[in-house]
């Protein structure tokens, strides 16, 4: 049944798909990342493969090894049909380095965009909220990536002063700032 | 590099119609087990908008599994999904089994179904009966810590540890059971649902915990698919969709089991549902064991499994052959797998690339709980915070697994 | 496939939803636990822990030991083995030849953290020769600081026994190899 | 001068019965008994000696830790009313046991308005809380005190309307007068004329005290511990004696209204020392009883939601007990007084409440708000997804 996804998609697209493979049971194919998307909104619309579930997207890092340099990997599998197939999208460092994002097909591919981008700096172009997620919004670098020592030492943050602090830094908010200045002016001993 | 111009609040709700109050939840709170920070913004006790913040338990297992061999990646996957050790070791196994072809031994197999279904039951009795504790039933979640006591004291024996169990190996398993372990079983598990019953009769039926469960922490069943969703929660909005049965692996196809669905996809059904997984692997325990065949328990692949002691301590090529495995770990060849097994959250998947060495090249984790977790607001808002307890648990939040 | 809803019920009945019928079912749950713990400690599962211990069982990896040759000095070899399949890198052996021809490397230290260590037992499968075990059935003790921890050969070599394995051949009423 | 003397004899008595015994014993009491229940074994280790004495120690070691522990404050608060919040939840708890009648002389003072003076004074308890939470400056605190001045509002009102129907049937409020008015047989007794409001004073009373199940006030998985989350130290005890003295002020109470107080059945008081002791013995037995029940249930039921106990108080309780009192009027009217066919009809009575409550509680069922309330915004935030 995989194999004949593999089939379809060559057909369909046929200059979009780089490659396919069969390995060890698993059926990949490498995609040219323009038609991403595309290939992902049929392969949920189209009645024979429904891949209605997302599974996972991770990145490769094949620094030095290989170029392009990265491997960014979906995993997306049918429930009611009972197959599944890998993608593959092979980008680049630097400014190439970067997917379109699924989470227009999949609402699920939200997080593990979000990682993919904490993790290895593959940047998702049109994801609706693109913050870290595992790591703080201080750090420096992308720690799955091969350069990346494993023992790597980030910059400290700094000591959160005082609650004062913690109202400046919600300017907007005007239920805590009222709720803290009018406490702090009531109370002498603070 | 900056964080992209797209990042923006989720909790920027400008259309509500007055001031609400910002309340920082977590992670030093009682529900959020100190790995969970939720913000939320709230109109009187009702939840009208959430943030999940994560990570706080990111102990870099991916990036650890680069630098260990493929042996040492067992420790790192026990500290997964704490509660059920089991299950990651049986998800990790596979994967590497399945990127070097090697067979596992039937006892082999069947040893790590039984261990694999004991970790499941104690995930379960923890996930039921700490959802009985968070709303306030303490006496119900002793019992079922209880319960579970009975069947960690079962992997102690087999294992060693109770949750640190190191057990399985590429290829097969540690050790084969001690002797009487079988009985041991069938003892611990007739004690735990008697432990059980008593827990079913405390909560499952009492109006305040029906009130609490029923209707709470909705999802409906195309919502449950777009985030992702596997495992009870995804059983829970009506889906019989469990690896186990769909695509079975390891000798899961020779048991007969049933799969327990619910109807409206609330923390009740998902109550239920786990209640029942923990009678349906009881029958699968019980079934394995009435037709566990003999034999080895670790695979005969020189390439994976350490020769037996006997020959290292008097023959020259078994001591090489171990000297070799010892010092250059399991020599997987190159290429990349997407291997998945049911964990008792969902889905749990492994995807591993290897170049040749005796070191993975790349382990990625797909835990359950990570897309289940990215739904947690959609199931939160218009409920009150008190909602926010059961919904949580019913989940099954294990950081371990959702920050790795 | 199992409906759990059909199975354990949909709706509360009347009486359910008034709560009292299953408060009382619940009050004679605890009620009669509370009798039989009071009168017999029938149900109690703790135990008063310094006083009362429950053994652990035989494959309890605990705390490592260091086999002896029988004539008493350390059995390993440092041959590093388990110092490189150590997950936790908490072994450090630092070897020096031996004056006896037969034996090549002893460990001059051979100091375990027992702080870093994860107790998965990767060690004693590693060791070609059956110096370390891990089944002195004893966890570590709390200790006043770190260094507490670190455990030195000498130590290790306390708990430790004569071991079945012998260097350079089966010894031959070996039983169990 | 001899009142005087008698008077502050009597006020100690009756504060070394709750302050010095009943409150540390409960503490103990409750945590050795949970653990029974639980199949623990409890606390055991204070020891004098190396006597351990079953953890009886434990409320003593207790006490001088939480006394002689810092009293660690946020810098935020409001500096008097943070102090003055735990004085007011225990002070309006203890005070009411001015009127309680523990035997035929033993009662600080005998006011005419006995009940009434009690539900006064403790209905000001919920003053404690509220303050408590507000001056703490700490959202969970708010949502704690708020969560507390709702629900004890609320069930002080069927607290109060549950006690009418006793009232009613012995004509008086004096606690003294109800307890000599329960005289004679065992069925003098409030509860068998009243078991209806019996029940329904337990559960308020339970609420009142906010305890589990009705403990959203502290909800310690929700709010982490609700209103007296900022408190430490002895402020911390005041709060924590304080709920205990509740729970055995309500625990008194209802021995005074529906099992005759230190009346001991069939036996009649005429003056002698033995029954005197007898009587307080007897009252406290009965006391104990009660407030080994209410442990109990804590630690058996979950807890409530807010919306809930609110659905619980007004739309099952109240109505129940507005009909438990129009009932007993009725029947008090209609029927001559202190005869059989009273004692039968007032049975009757409550078991016509009991039945229209249960179909109300059964018509009740699967009513959900709040899941209605989700699928709304549910809808709502789908269709803002969509746009």
């Amino acid at each position: 049944m995989s194999q004949a996804i593999l089939e379809r998609l060559k057909e369909r697209y046929e200059d979009g798909v780089v490659e396919t493979a069969t390995e060890r049971g698993d059926d990949c194919a490498v995609l040219k990342r323009e038609i991403l998307v595309d290939v992902c909104r049929f392969l949920k619309d189209d009645a024979d493969f429904a891949m209605n579930l997302f599974v996972d997207v991770t990145a490769v890092d094949w620094l030095d090894r290989r170029t392009p340099r990265f491997d960014v990997v979906f995993q997306l599998k049918s429930i009611t049909k009972r197959h599944r197939v890998t993608l593959k999208v092979r980008v680049d460092d630097g400014d190439d380095a970067w997917v379109p994002s699924v989470t227009g097909v999949w609402r699920g591919a939200d997080w593990f965009e979000r990682e993919l981008w904490d993790m290895f700096g593959v940047r998702v172009d049109g994801h609706p909220n693109l913050r870290r997620i595992l790591m703080w919004d201080g750090f420096e670098g992308h720690p799955l990536r091969k350069d990346y020592p494993v023992a790597g030492r980030q910059p400290l943050v700094p000591l959160r002063k005082s609650e004062v602090h913690v109202f400046e830094n919600n300017p907007v908010d005007p239920f805590v700032v009222g709720l803290g200045v009018v406490r702090e002016k009531s109370d002498g001993d603070a | 590099m900056a964080t992209p111009e797209t990042a923006r609040d989720p909790l920027d709700v400008d259309d509500l119609p007055m001031e609400p109050m910002v309340l920082k939840m977590g992670p030093s709170h009682p529900t959020m087990h100190g790995v969970i920070e939720l913000t939320l913004r709230l109109d009187g006790e009702t939840v009208r908008a959430a943030d999940v913040e994560i990570g706080y338990l990111h102990r870099g297992f991916e990036k650890m599994g680069e630098v260990s061999t493929w042996n040492q990646v067992f420790a790192y996957a026990d500290r997964l999904n704490y509660n059920s050790p089991m299950l990651n070791e049986l998800g990790y196994a596979m994967a590497v089994e399945k990127l070097m072809g090697v067979d596992v031994p039937e006892r082999a197999q069947f040893l790590r179904v039984i261990a694999s279904e004991i970790s499941r039951i104690c995930d379960h009795l923890t996930c039921v009966g700490a959802g009985a504790m968070e709303l306030g039933a303490f006496t119900a979640f002793l019992y079922a810590v209880k319960a579970r006591e009975f069947l960690y004291e079962l992997l102690e024996k087999i294992s060693g540890h109770r949750l640190t169990v190191n057990y399985m190996r590429v290829g097969g398993v540690w050790l084969d059971m001690p002797d009487g372990w079988d009985g041991a079983v069938r003892q611990a598990l007739t004690d735990a649902a008697g432990v059980m019953r008593e827990f079913h009769k405390l909560v499952t039926r009492h109006r305040i915990f029906f009130d609490r469960m029923e209707g709470v922490g909705i999802i409906s069943q195309e919502d449950a698919l777009a985030w992702g969703f596997t495992g009870p929660c995804l059983r829970s909005t009506g889906i019989d969709y469990d690896i186990r049965k769909a695509h079975p692996y390891s000798c899961y196809d020779r048991f007969d089991f049933d799969i327990p669905v619910g109807d409206k996809g609330d923390n009740y059904d998902r109550y239920l549902i786990r209640l029942e997984e923990i009678e349906q692997s009881r029958r699968i325990i019980e079934q394995a064991f009435d037709r566990m065949p003999g034999g080895p328990v670790v695979s005969s692949d020189p390439r994976v499994a350490l020769p037996e002691k006997g020959p290292v301590y008097n023959t020259i090529e078994s001591m090489m052959n171990h000297f070799k495995l010892v010092y250059d770990g399991i020599r997987v060849p190159p290429g990349a797998v997407y291997s998945f097994s049911e964990a008792a959250n969902g889905e749990l998947g492994f995807y591993i690339v290897a170049d040749g060495t005796g070191k993975p090249y790349r382990v990625r984790v797909r835990g359950p709980v990570f897309a289940i977790m990215q739904a947690l607001p959609q199931m939160l808002i218009g409920g009150m915070i008190a909602d926010i307890v059961p919904t949580f648990d019913g989940i099954n939040m294990i950081a371990g697994e959702l920050d790795r | 496939m199992i409906r759990v809803r059909e199975k354990y019920g949909d709706r509360m009945t009347a009486l359910e939803s008034s709560y009292l019928t299953e408060t009382l079912k619940g009050l004679s749950i605890t009620l009669r636990h509370f009798l039989e713990n009071t009168l017999t400690r029938k149900n109690t599962v703790t135990l008063n822990y310094p006083e009362e211990k429950k053994p652990y069982p035989e494959r309890f990896r605990g705390l490592h030991r260091l086999m002896k040759r029988d004539d008493g000095q350390v059995r390993c070899v440092a041959c590093m083995c388990c110092a490189t399949v150590c997950p936790a890198h908490c072994i450090k052996i630092e070897a020096g030849e031996h004056d006896d021809h037969r034996i090549e490397k002893f460990p001059i230290e051979f100091s375990i953290d027992w702080l870093r260590c994860v107790y998965c037992g990767l060690c004693v499968d590693a060791c070609p020769c059956d110096a370390i075990r891990m089944d002195t059935g004893e966890h570590p003790k709390p200790q006043i600081d770190r260094n507490g921890f670190l455990t030195t050969k000498i130590d290790l070599m306390k708990l430790g026994g004569p071991s079945v394995a012998v260097q350079g051949g089966v010894r031959p009423d070996n039983g169990e190899g | 001068m001899e009142l005087l003397l008698i008077s502050t004899l009597k006020v100690i008595l009756v504060f070394a019965i709750v302050l010095g015994a009943l409150s540390p014993l409960a503490g103990w009491a409750e945590r050795r008994q949970s653990a029974m229940i639980q199949d623990r074994v409890g606390p055991n280790r204070a020891s004098i000696g190396g006597f351990r004495a079953w953890g009886l120690f434990h409320p003593i070691a207790d006490v001088i830790k939480l006394m002689t522990k810092e009293d660690f404050v946020p810098a935020t608060r409001n500096r008097y009313l943070h102090t003055a919040a735990p004085m007011i939840a225990f002070w309006s708890a203890v005070v009411t046991f001015a009127v309680i009648p523990f035997g035929p002389w033993l009662q600080i003072a005998n006011l005419d308005i006995g009940v009434l003076f009690i539900f006064g004074i403790a209905s000001l308890g919920v003053y404690g809380a509220t303050i408590a939470g507000w001056a703490s400056n700490n959202k969970y605190s708010l949502l704690g005190a708020l969560r507390a001045s709702a629900m004890m509002l609320s069930y002080e009102v069927t607290l109060g309307l549950t006690v009418v129907g006793v009232l009613i049937c012995f004509s008086t409020v004096g606690a003294q007068e109800l307890v000599v008015a329960q005289a004679g047989p065992i069925w003098n007794w409030g509860i068998f004329k009243q078991p209806v409001a019996f029940v329904l004073f337990f559960v308020a009373a339970m609420a009142a005290t906010k305890r589990a199940p009705f403990d959203l006030p502290e909800g310690e998985s929700e709010i982490v511990a609700g209103y007296f989350l900022e408190y430490s130290g002895m402020k911390f005890v005041m709060f924590y004696m304080g709920e205990y003295i509740e729970m055995f002020l309500w625990s008194a109470l209802a021995t005074v209204l529906f099992f005759g107080g230190w009346q001991i059945p069939w036996v009649p008081f005429e003056g002698q020392t033995w029954y005197e002791f007898a009587g307080v013995a007897k009252f406290l037995a009965v006391l104990v009883a009660i407030a080994f029940l209410q442990m109990t249930v804590r630690w058996t039921l979950p807890r409530f939601r807010y919306d809930q106990v609110m659905d619980l108080g007004w739309k099952m309780l109240l109505p129940a007990s507005i009909g438990n009192v129009v009932v007993t009027a009725v029947v008090i009217i209609a029927t001559p007084a202190g005869g059989v066919l009273q004692r039968v009809a007032l049975l009757v009575g409550n078991a016509v409440v009991v039945l229209v409550a249960l179909a109300v509680a059964a018509a009740m069922k699967g009513e959900n708000k709040i899941g209605v309330t989700t699928e709304a915004l549910r809808t709502q935030r789908s269709e803002e997804a969509v746009h």
